[in-house]
């Protein structure tokens, strides 16, 4: 019997305490979860995307319940990378917790500035690494998914990675025909880790009304609903890639957390379990331990990617 | 500061067609609560429905340490918690939002609830007669057994008109029809609270801008989070910009930055 | 108001009297539900999926339940289209509801002769039409699914197409970049109509065995968890090819077969559903004939991708 | 023919730590019934969670028209199942399977059940005392507290050992050691059936095998349909080809072709 087992990974140079993450756009800016939340003890903290100018976002309805899921259409209303900058980042220097931005763009441009900028103010403001959410549409190419594409992929990773040397994920969608080569692209140009999944496209219909129940028709699936398919893509991706992988994707218990870990996740996030209950986070890292010292397992390195087939 | 506990169920009552008053234990949510706040809450014991469902404190019995809730049934989770038993803990966070405002200057003060909208106005109601007001009410429903609350109302000591769509139960129309004509008998309010469907807050406000009435309104949208973290549950305002030289529109968070908004600010067309 | 709304549909030239529909491999061979549904009200039966020989399957578990879903990995254990015709088709003779015959094949000359073969004894035994399960492996080309590509899909649907004058439903997979490609291409191949969502592939992990849960590993996801997902290709789908279109997926009360109608499902069929009420498509039958009503609606084809944007 | 019908609960005990035996008016299902069947079960009200749950049918009380199922609560449908209410309508389909073959000939049985497998065995007791044979009964469980219905097999006039794994009642070691026990003291009977784990009933078909008993196990297989639809729910059968030169293996539905199978046919390694 062990009585503190390892909880510590690393990810894309960064040390965490524990394999926990709070995934983007479903935890603020942190501060909205501290009266629920040590922000302290989380592994890290992973922030609303953000863009290099304030954006408006979608009318409402933005959000609706589907079975063991939710569909959001947010579509990334943010305060712009200033202001994130002077109002938003001073509040997390005070935990000793690493902070990833999420970083998102229209064009390519975007994207490099943001992650230029962002690697400027890194030290001062405490920023820890950079998750590029490559779910967003390339504008300037009739709104092709930078991420749906290998060669789209790689050319915005290896532009980003050219303008910063923070640590690097590139945040995976799930809606392709084969995960694995995106992310060997990612890989390939310069990603440190790779991140998986953000949401599933999806759509619902008000009977009554006949109308689409969010205001942009589609919106982008999440919850317990879709972590069987995360759990597929992370065990696909964690075979073909030497970087480590990051599981996203319905956890809302310790299982699915450790689910993911075993199919080769070094870490996760949590996203919409967050909104049911504020404390998944802290719950699940302790449960994670508890599992480890039942299971005799020293180290949670051991674990990762352990999945006997 | 929002707090998320377990509350016991003290009482449920069916105090309508399908519409529910639970009674809970929540001395530390009572303490802090204002009028216009709400809850959120974990409507079943496991995770179906997924989400919390956003419920406005009804009554605030600081005393006691209760807070009611009133609601009606509609859905998958209000269903679920109308189901739920008498000495159950309920899963709530709260409270959440930032209340109406009375102003201390305020000395009559006008309620206008639509529907299951009267939930948060009997708190204000009382709050409000705490403070010295006089307070008219003013209730729509769609019939008589629909409406909610008149005894409560008076009880507190306000004056409480009724309109039914069907005129089932006296006037026979809208509830605007009542402020109008409390307005033109001459009865000016310095401030107008109103909670209950879209179309009914937007007339309300129409109304107030023309009397030069101040107005409050209580806004509902579906949520998530329910406390700012997921930008899910926002509404278009009016804001400008610093040099107050042109108008701006920005999507505000029903949960943190209302539930309560004040009525000129709402843009209602989109 | 009116009393009888009509009901009636058209797909690929088979005559519905309704557009509820069974999904292939969740319907048995249609005897198996006759206790619980009066399989002449349906508005027609698409059967397990059959190859040409006999198929084994894969070894248990091969079920397992997922969020508002579950994972299968049944892999096509069916008697084969001989024994079909000889032992399952007589007794479905007797009624009077159409008959779809969903196949799968290792290789495009299997997928051919199975429908030449079915073709030849339509008349005889009552087979209506061919619903043709593009989600298989290619073992040809070393396992590539056929309908994850658009030339892929083309081939194989034109192939069959060659090979049988009977009407033809390309049945269509999610686990797909872009599934408008595929669907036209698969139009062009000259099929009669679309039928989509096959599952999305998913998986599970047993944390105390840190096994998969499933001894194939990977299975498909079905159930009300894929419903937006099913809806968002559905509509999709619609606004891009120019036959009739199913909607499949999730479907297991009223409201969700109305949403797929209403996105543009000229048919629909339930699966996963028929495990929780056998019951349900009678009652959903049942339901859409009182909405038509409720709503004034005389001919439910009014309503077919009828949504507001 | 499979019923799917709305069965009253008559009444719920707990019967030891964490199972439950449920009483339900089934008056169709009970005339119909055969030992070793079970019924597909919709745990909750709502569809979550979603697939059916299948338990054994416990006993069977023809002329009350009353079905008793035992089972043990360890996920989220048994757990809800537990908690459902006396009254409550339960959505069941049913019976379902083949059931325990008895032969007319056997004057001799010996039933073996491990752990919560003792659930489909008393009906098959009562049904196999009521046809004249005489009746031994082997109960294994982990420790005392979870021996069920010792004293049901007795009523019945059924002779009953029991083996704890941790000794704390009456033979330590396993239920196995007793069937081997009773076959070296000369105890033959003309047929053995067994349900439990599947360590357990591969041991006991070696068992059986050896002493040229004729053996039936009940298997378990996940289960989505219930009714043979849905091929979810196979195991591996050991079967002859036509000319019976050859063996085969084919996988059985366990809900249709089963649960009961001959102990020789059932392929145990994959
Ligand atoms: C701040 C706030 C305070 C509220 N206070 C009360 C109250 O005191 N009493 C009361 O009865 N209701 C109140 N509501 C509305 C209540 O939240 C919804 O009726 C409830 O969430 C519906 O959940 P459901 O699962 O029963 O229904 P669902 O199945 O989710 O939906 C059923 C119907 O309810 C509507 N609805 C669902 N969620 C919301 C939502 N978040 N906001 C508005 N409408 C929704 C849908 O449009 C749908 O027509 C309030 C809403 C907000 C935002
Ligand atoms: C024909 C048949 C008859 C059965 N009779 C009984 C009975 O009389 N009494 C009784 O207590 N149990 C019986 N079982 C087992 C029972 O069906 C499962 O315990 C139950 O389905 C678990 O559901 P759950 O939601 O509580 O657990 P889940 O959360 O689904 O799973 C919890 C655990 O139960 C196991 N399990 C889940 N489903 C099945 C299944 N279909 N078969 C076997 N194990 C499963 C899992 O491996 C898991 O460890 C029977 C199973 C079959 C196939
Ligand atoms: C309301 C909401 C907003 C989100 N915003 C972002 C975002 O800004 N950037 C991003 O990369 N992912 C965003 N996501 C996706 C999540 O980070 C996560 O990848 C996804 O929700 C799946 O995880 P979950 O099932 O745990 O929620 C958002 C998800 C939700 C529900
Ligand atoms: C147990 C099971 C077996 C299936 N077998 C087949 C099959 O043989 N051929 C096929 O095209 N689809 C098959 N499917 C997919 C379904 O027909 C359907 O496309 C899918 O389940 C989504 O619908 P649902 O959510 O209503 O179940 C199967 C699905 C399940 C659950
Ligand atoms: S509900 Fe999440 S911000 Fe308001
Ligand atoms: S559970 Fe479907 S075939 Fe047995």
């Amino acid at each position: 019997m062990i009585d503190k087992p390892c909880l510590k990974v690393e990810i894309a140079g960064i040390k965490l305490k524990n394999p926990v993450m709070t995934a983007s756009g479903t935890f603020g800016y942190g501060q909205e979860y501290a009266p629920f939340v040590d922000l302290n003890r989380l592994g890290a903290m992973i922030l609303k995307g953000i863009t290099l100018k304030p954006k408006m976002g979608n009318p409402p309805p933005r959000v609706i319940e589907t079975p063991s899921g939710m569909l959001n259409a947010i579509s990334l209303q943010n305060v712009g990378v200033e202001i994130l900058i002077k109002e938003k980042l001073p509040y997390l220097k005070k935990f000793n917790t690493p902070v990833v931005i999420n970083i998102s763009g229209d064009t390519l441009e975007e994207y490099v500035e943001l992650a230029r900028r962002l690697g400027e103010v890194s030290k001062e403001m405490g920023v820890t690494g950079l998750e590029v959410n490559i779910s967003c549409p390339n504008v300037k190419k009739g709104r092709m998914v930078w991420g749906t594409d290998a060669k789209a992929t790689y050319k915005i990773v290896s532009s980003i990675r050219k303008a910063t040397t923070l640590p690097l994920i590139a945040k995976l969608t799930p809606n392709v025909t084969d995960i694995k080569t995106i992310a060997q692209a990612a890989e390939e140009a310069g990603a440190d880790a790779l991140s998986l999944i953000n949401t599933l496209v999806g759509m619902a219909v008000d009977v009554n009304s006949r109308r689409p129940k969010l205001a942009n028709v589609s919106g982008g699936l999440s919850g317990p609903a879709i972590k069987p398919v995360a759990l597929w893509m992370v065990w696909q991706v964690f075979q073909t890639v030497n970087i480590p992988v990051i599981g996203i994707g319905g956890i809302i218990k310790v299982e699915d957390a450790l689910e993911f870990i075993i199919a080769g996740a070094r870490a996760i996030e949590i996203g919409t379990a967050n909104f049911v209950n504020p404390r998944v986070t802290i719950e699940i890292i302790e449960e994670i331990e508890k599992y480890l010292i039942e299971n005799n397992i020293k180290d949670i390195n051991e674990l990762v990617g352990s999945i006997k087939i | 500061m929002i707090l998320n506990i377990k509350v016991k169920i003290l009482s449920r009552k069916e105090v309508g067609p399908n519409i529910y008053l639970i009674r809970l234990k929540a001395p530390e949510i009572a303490q802090d609560a204002l009028p216009g706040q709400f809850i959120h809450i974990k409507c079943s014991k496991d995770n179906y429905p997924l989400l919390r469902r956003p419920l406005s404190i009804h009554r605030i019995d600081k005393e006691k340490g209760e807070i009611f809730i009133l609601f009606q049934a509609v859905g998958d989770g209000t269903k679920l918690l109308a189901q739920r038993e008498i000495g159950d803990d309920l899963d709530i966070m709260g409270p959440i939002g930032n209340g109406f405002n009375i102003y201390p200057k305020s000395r009559k003060i006008m309620i206008v609830g639509g529907g299951i909208g009267v939930a948060p106005l009997l708190a204000l109601c009382e709050e409000s007669i705490r403070q010295g007001k006089e307070v008219r009410v003013l209730i729509g429903a769609l019939k008589k057994e629909l409406i909610i609350g008149e005894e409560s109302y008076k009880i507190l000591g306000a004056k409480v008109d009724v309109a039914t769509d069907d005129g089932s139960y006296k006037h026979k129309g809208l509830v605007t029809d009542l402020l109008e004509g409390s307005i033109r008998e001459g009865w000016l309010a310095d401030q107008i609270f109103a909670c209950g469907p879209k179309s009914m807050l937007k007339k309300i406000v129409e109304i107030s801008l023309d009397a030069h009435i101040d107005c409050q309104v209580s806004l509902e949208e579906r949520m998530a989070c329910g406390i700012g973290a997921c930008l899910g549950c926002v509404c278009k305002i009016k804001t400008k910009d610093k040099k107050e030289d042109k108008v701006k529109y920005e999507y505000k968070r029903v949960c943190v930055d209302g539930p309560v908004f004040g009525g000129s600010e709402v843009v209602w067309d989109d």
